[in-house]
């Protein structure tokens, strides 16, 4: 039931950029209308070049996510446990937070050119700040009382951490990831479209700068596709370790 | 007293150590990419002179805060009702996080086509980038909310908007400041990306300029102007949140007894 | 001193050589030097990466990701005044410096009452970069054709997404170049000035680049690669059609647009006049600050 | 009949297998009666008092307030909720949380802070006023959701074990405001409680509810005078007579489906745990 | 003196003006004692039970354990919390929420299931292993909290309001549980309780705390037999003088502080709060 009604979303959005060009909002050599840029997915699907593409793009993504999750949250929990960490490092994840990835481009090209680790690091840097944040605030909203007994039941700072701080800030966490989840293949696909690494990025890139108006749609709604799938995947791993809270149990029952 | 003075001394401990670090680091640097800090420094008053501060970073604060309210007025209205109802949040999400995963640097071309070239376009993007964590976490934050007190202001009546003000909104602010906090950094990166297109003025501009313009030392400068600026922002924020919130860190702190 | 980077002598197999170029057609003769051989049999395994201009490619250049590059020719001044240890080793693209039929020119829509280069003055032009060979050339084309270009506002808009910008109105006129010129000139739109042209006869427009590091270090391989690239701008500015071909290797553009776009020069010769023009303009532009490029350190 | 429970059934489904918290009631309360529910924990008052106030739908059966069927919370109807702490906002001062539903019910503003005011001095916060609820204890917070009830003036009052927390001499108080209130405004309250004294001191009519599976074990009318008081009502023999009525009823009721915990709550733990659930099963 | 409670005094500081939760508290657990703890609502027998369990400093004076300053949770000691609801894990079932502690304590996995089932059992939830917290009604909660405190098997055992929320029945096997657990494993216990039945039936001796600012009243020696029984100890006429005695304390207690909660909780909503703030400035 929910897949359909997802689906018949997507339908509106397809229809949507279907009727558009008709309207004479835009013009459809500049947003071409969904079955010329669906024939131009059919073409870029028949390309071996594409599925490298995809598999590079969907690699550092996945690398670039993995590093800075399990980063985030190990920093977020050591940083967000202990006070005095807390009040020492705050100046300087605000400091560096909004520091552009795109500033450090050079930075990254210099360091590795365009192999992948340039793009990593534009991915790691980008989607740690997302999950060390989320993870900070989570491990805030810890309940007191269930903190205390933990303490009062001798649990030490480990166990605390395991059974108590970790399933509060799980949900915190699991809104981190999708968002890091996302900023990782925006950041992804961005480091490739602009450093020219491999992957769909540069597909883009060279679909741009070709005037393939239709091809470069297609590609753009690869990506998003990706984000949709990304996503379920996010939903379902949370209705499995989440089934517990409130979020999720309140909507079984009513 | 003495507690803001030594909250102030944590404050600068670790940036003190780390600018001696990158100082000395860099000390010796003849790498065109990466010139001593103190370099940097030097150039830090001559580039961001009043003028161009008027000229350049004003403008862009100005968009970032536009673009910046309406992502959180967006985000918290597309939040809620995502957040409240089951079946709008199944047709909608998927639309979002298809949009969501597009990159605003191929997102902007196609903002374009509709907002044009001018600020509007700016402001578009830079709430594009910043209204999702804001509804991501104000979707959480909704669908969290307390069993016992959603049936407490059942039964009292207590519906529609007065529900919405004095129960959701506010047992999801800690949630949704969470993510307004999350989005005042992307602000400031989308603030940025929006001026490397269209654009001829601007602090992102700026930055982009020097760096096409192999002014490196400038780059840094405006960098760290970024950094600041990020600071000085996230101060204000957490000014205006220990405020909004004082219930919520109240009751947090109260409970914790030691220390 | 002793250095990692490739110094393997030609006969001791080939070195890999990376390349950092923009996948537009300006660098079709590389491409097609490689296809024919020219590198393979001058010992140089070439392999090329692509960046989106200068601030993805110059940082490779220079920290030896990549051991030559691909730039206009205003950029590499730029780098030059700010003391970027560069040099140029190649020509790269030139204008065909033929009024109404280059690469490149100020374009506007169909309707627009702007006839002239002269009546740019006073309007929304388009150009890709700011403060670069766009605009520089542009205020060289109002200048001649008796405009004042003080009083054009630039902005900033990329090539792809000029022909939108033009057509919705956003800008009043676009520096294009092909691929997207083609595209205007499909829609009805008609250029008004041919910037290159106007700024000197047969303008040399980019050049593939080294670092003084790599020049001095492995001159063998840079006069390989010299040689090389100068054999490939040969055989490119001869068979046009062979190029239209390589095209479809490296970009998107569809058959039609191939065929019916024009073509660039790849002369062999650095037109050093022409660059020392753009230079004087760049500088009455204030491109370069209040100081000027050294063409003798920059050139070969 | 003002209230009506008609075949009343609830089963909650889960994850795991479904939970059968009320097989069937059925009984009335009139306008103007002042009934006490006692029975077993875990019995299904809770559940039962939340279909009542049309916070839960009945799996089966309905429950019918002035002959209409409730589907929803109805106008005129208030709660106090077993778990206080979690039916306090914890982002608003103990006055905003009072007043909040008189706000939402459009009362004027002066009278409006009369009313919580009074209602605040009645449970003896008057001082609280401007405390979060997290900064109260227990029973202070029990006492705001009480203060809360009281100053919204319903029709009907709804109430789930509202003294559990609050010490013996407060309770005494606060039982006397309760049938004050009962006989002053005519209020119609249903009364969970689990202190069998407390049941036979206020209600009229006393419900005992048999232990899961759910059904009425028996309705006990109250015949002590209409005029109550602590010292003499408790010490009347009549009184002593109906609460160790009462008080087996709970106690065969409990027996019948949990001899074990009886047995083994008085062994200590001896056994293992292996043995007691065949105990049970046999 | 295995516990020691010396000079505490505990001060709330909050945004507004302090709130001094204890003044003066004094007093002393044996090893192997069991003593009920009797106050006021509010009057600050959590905010003591915390100290002593080492999760809130005091303000002054101090809490000694085996002679040594408590800093932190000492090991070894189990506390019920009031807010049982809170203190339970919902990301846990029943059995988790249970076992953790243990598992905590390095005890083998056979050895656990033992305990967890054993005291499962003896609060009568053999049956609802596998729930989670939020599936259980409140008295059960409260239930699975005892349950873990008993599994634990501490030397002390701090516990407040435990029976706060089940039924007569129930609460009566459990306080013969919690006698049973101490006469048999030398438990030290301190019972907090508004029961004051309870009170009298658990305790070697009650101490009576006035209401705030809080001092110790009164510690009361109970003269009953050791072997207690629900049925012959309550009907002893000396249980009936010591509750009476109690109960007359606190009232007094209650009384001295808080005159107009009397009054007005009597004499119903009459009058406005204005005159009822100045009754109490008097
Ligand atoms: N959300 C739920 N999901 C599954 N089972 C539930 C849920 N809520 C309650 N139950 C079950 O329903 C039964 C009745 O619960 P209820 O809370 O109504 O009892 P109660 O009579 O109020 O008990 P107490 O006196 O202890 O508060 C219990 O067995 C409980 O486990
Ligand atoms: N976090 C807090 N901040 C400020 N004041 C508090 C806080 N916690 C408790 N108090 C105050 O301290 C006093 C004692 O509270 P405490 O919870 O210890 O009472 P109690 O004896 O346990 O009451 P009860 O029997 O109602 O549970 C109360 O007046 C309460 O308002
Ligand atoms: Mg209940
Ligand atoms: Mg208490």
């Amino acid at each position: 039931m929910p897949a359909i009604l997802g689906l018949s979303g997507l339908a509106g959005l397809l229809l949507l950029v279907e009727v558009l060009p008709y309207t004479g909002v835009v013009s459809a050599d500049f947003l071409p209308p969904t079955h010329r840029i669906a024939a131009a997915l059919v073409d870029e699907v028949a390309e071996g070049a594409f599925w490298s593409a995809l598999w590079d793009t969907l690699v550092a993504w996945a690398v670039g996510l993995a590093i800075a999750v399990a980063a985030g949250i190990a920093a977020g929990i050591v940083i967000g446990a202990v006070p005095l960490l807390r009040a020492l490092t705050a100046s300087t994840i605000e400091f560096l937070r909004p520091i552009p990835s795109v500033a450090m481009i050079p930075l990254a090209v210099l360091l590795y050119g365009t192999e992948i680790q340039s793009t990593l690091m534009l991915v790691v840097y980008a989607s740690f700040w997302q999950v060390l944040i989320q993870v900070l605030y989570g491990v805030q909203d810890v309940d007191p009382v269930a903190e205390e007994t933990a303490r009062s039941y001798g649990l030490g700072a480990w166990a605390r951490v395991r059974y108590v701080l970790w399933p509060t800030a799980l949900p915190y966490v699991m809104t981190g990831v999708r968002l890091a989840a996302a900023v990782a293949l925006v950041l992804a696909i961005t480091a490739e479209l602009v450093i020219g690494a491999p992957g769909l990025g540069s597909r883009i890139a060279v679909a741009q700068s070709s005037n393939a108006v239709p091809n470069m749609y297609a590609l753009i709604a690869v990506t998003g596709l990706l984000g949709v799938g990304i996503n379920l995947a996010a939903r379902g791993v949370e209705r499995l370790l989440l089934s517990w809270h409130q979020s999720v149990r309140g909507e079984v029952l009513v | 007293m003495t507690n803001l003075l030594t909250r102030i001394g944590l404050a600068l401990a670790l940036p003190v150590v780390l600018f001696a670090a990158w100082w000395f680091g860099t000390e010796g640097s003849d790498n065109f990419y990466v010139p001593p800090l103190r370099e940097i420094l030097r150039t830090f008053p001559e580039v961001w002179t009043g003028e161009r501060i008027r000229a350049d970073v004003l403008p862009s604060l100005i968009r970032l805060a536009a673009g910046y309210t309406v992502a959180v007025f967006a985000g918290v209205c597309l939040g809620v009702l995502v957040g409240s109802r089951r079946r709008v949040r199944a047709v909608l999400e998927p639309v979002l996080e298809f949009f969501r995963a597009i990159p605003p640097p191929v997102l902007v071309p196609v903002i374009m086509l509709f907002a044009g070239i001018g600020d509007t376009m700016k402001v578009v993007v830079i709430a594009a980038g910043c209204v999702w964590p804001i509804l991501l976490n104000t979707v959480e934050g909704v669908r969290a909310v307390d069993g016992v007190l959603a049936d407490t202001c059942r039964s009292y009546g207590i519906t529609g908007p007065a529900r919405l003000r004095h129960l959701v909104l506010r047992s999801a602010s800690p949630q949704i400041a969470a993510g307004m906090r999350q989005a005042l950094s992307i602000g400031i990166i989308l603030m940025v990306i929006s001026e490397m297109f269209a654009a001829s003025n601007g602090l992102g501009f700026t930055i982009v300029q020097f760096q096409r313009s192999f002014a490196i030392p400038d780059m840094w400068s405006g960098i760290l102007l970024l950094g600041l600026l990020g600071l000085a922002l996230s101060v204000l924020f957490r000014l205006a949140e220990s405020r909004a919130l004082a219930w919520y860190h109240g009751q947090r702190r109260a409970q914790r007894g030691l220390r | 001193g002793s250095s990692d980077s490739p110094s393997t002598p030609a006969d001791e197999g080939s070195t890999k050589v990376t390349v950092g170029v923009i996948p537009i057609v300006d660098v079709a003769p590389i491409y097609l030097g490689k296809e024919k051989g020219f590198f393979a049999s001058r010992g140089i395994d070439l392999v090329m990466e692509s960046g989106q201009g200068g601030a993805a490619i110059v940082p490779g250049v220079l920290s030896g990701q990549f051991q030559f590059g691909f730039s206009n020719v205003t950029s590499l001044m730029i780098a030059q005044t700010k003391g970027v240890p560069i040099k140029v080793v190649a020509n790269g693209v030139a204008s065909t410096g033929e009024e109404g039929a280059d690469f490149g020119g100020v374009a506007v829509r169909a309707d627009s009452p702007i006839q002239s280069a002269k009546d740019l003055a006073g309007k929304k032009v388009a150009v890709n970069t700011l403060q670069n060979i766009g605009d520089t050339t542009v205020r060289e084309s109002v200048r001649k054709a008796g405009g004042d270009p003080s009083t054009i506002s630039f902005v900033e808009i990329g090539f792809p997404q000029m022909p939108a910008a033009l057509a919705g109105g956003q800008v009043d006129a676009a520096w294009v170049v092909e691929p997207s010129l083609s595209v205007v000139k499909s829609q009805g739109g008609r250029v008004v000035a041919w910037n290159y042209v106007d700024a000197a006869p047969d303008l040399t427009v980019a050049t593939y680049f080294a670092s003084t590091k790599l020049m001095q270090e492995n001159a063998d391989l840079v006069r390989r690669f010299t040689e090389a690239m100068n054999e490939s701008l040969t055989y490119a500015a001869a068979h046009g059609d062979e190029v239209r071909q390589v095209l479809g290797t490296y970009t998107q553009i569809d058959q039609k647009t191939r065929d019916a776009m024009t073509l660039p020069q790849w002369p062999t010769e650095i037109n050093k006049a022409s660059i020392e023009t753009l230079a004087t303009l760049g500088k009455n532009d204030g491109v370069f600050g209040d100081k000027t490029p050294d063409l003798t350190a920059l050139l070969p | 009949m003002l209230l009506d429970v008609r075949g009343l059934k609830k089963v909650y489904e889960g994850r795991q297998r479904p939970v059968e918290a009320i097989r069937d009631l059925t009984f009335g309360l009139d306008a103007g009666d002042l009934v006490c529910l006692v029975g077993p924990s875990g019995c299904g008052k809770t559940t039962l008092l939340k279909c009542m106030a049309g916070l839960l739908a009945p799996t089966e059966g309905e429950v019918r307030l002035r002959d209409k069927r409730i589907t929803g919370p109805p106008p005129g109807m208030a709660v106090v909720f077993q778990e206080y702490g979690r039916s306090l906002f914890p982002w608003m001062s103990v006055r905003d949380n009072v007043e909040l539903p008189l706000r939402n019910k459009g009362i004027a503003r002066r009278q409006r802070q009369d009313l919580v005011a009074q209602a605040l001095a009645v449970v003896g916060l008057a001082d609280a006023h401007h405390a979060y609820p997290w900064q109260l204890s227990g029973g202070m917070q029990q006492r705001v959701a009480i203060a809360r009830a009281v100053a919204y003036q319903p029709d009907v009052l709804l109430m789930d074990e509202p003294f559990a927390a609050v010490d013996a001499q407060t309770r005494a108080d606060l039982e006397d405001l309760i049938r004050d209130l009962w006989r002053k405004l005519g209020v119609t309250i249903l009364f969970v409680t689990h202190d069998i004294d407390e049941a036979v001191y206020l209600g009229q009519r006393v419900i005992i509810l048999s232990s899961s599976p759910t059904v009425v074990r028996e309705v006990l009318g109250v015949d002590l005078p209409e005029r109550r008081d602590q010292l003499t009502t408790r010490s009347d023999s009549r009184f002593t007579e109906l609460r160790a009525h009462v008080y087996a009823q709970i106690q065969a009721a409990k027996r019948e489906s949990m001899e074990i915990l009886a047995t083994f709550g008085r062994a200590g733990s001896g056994k293992s745990s292996r043995s007691q659930s065949e105990a049970k099963s046999v």
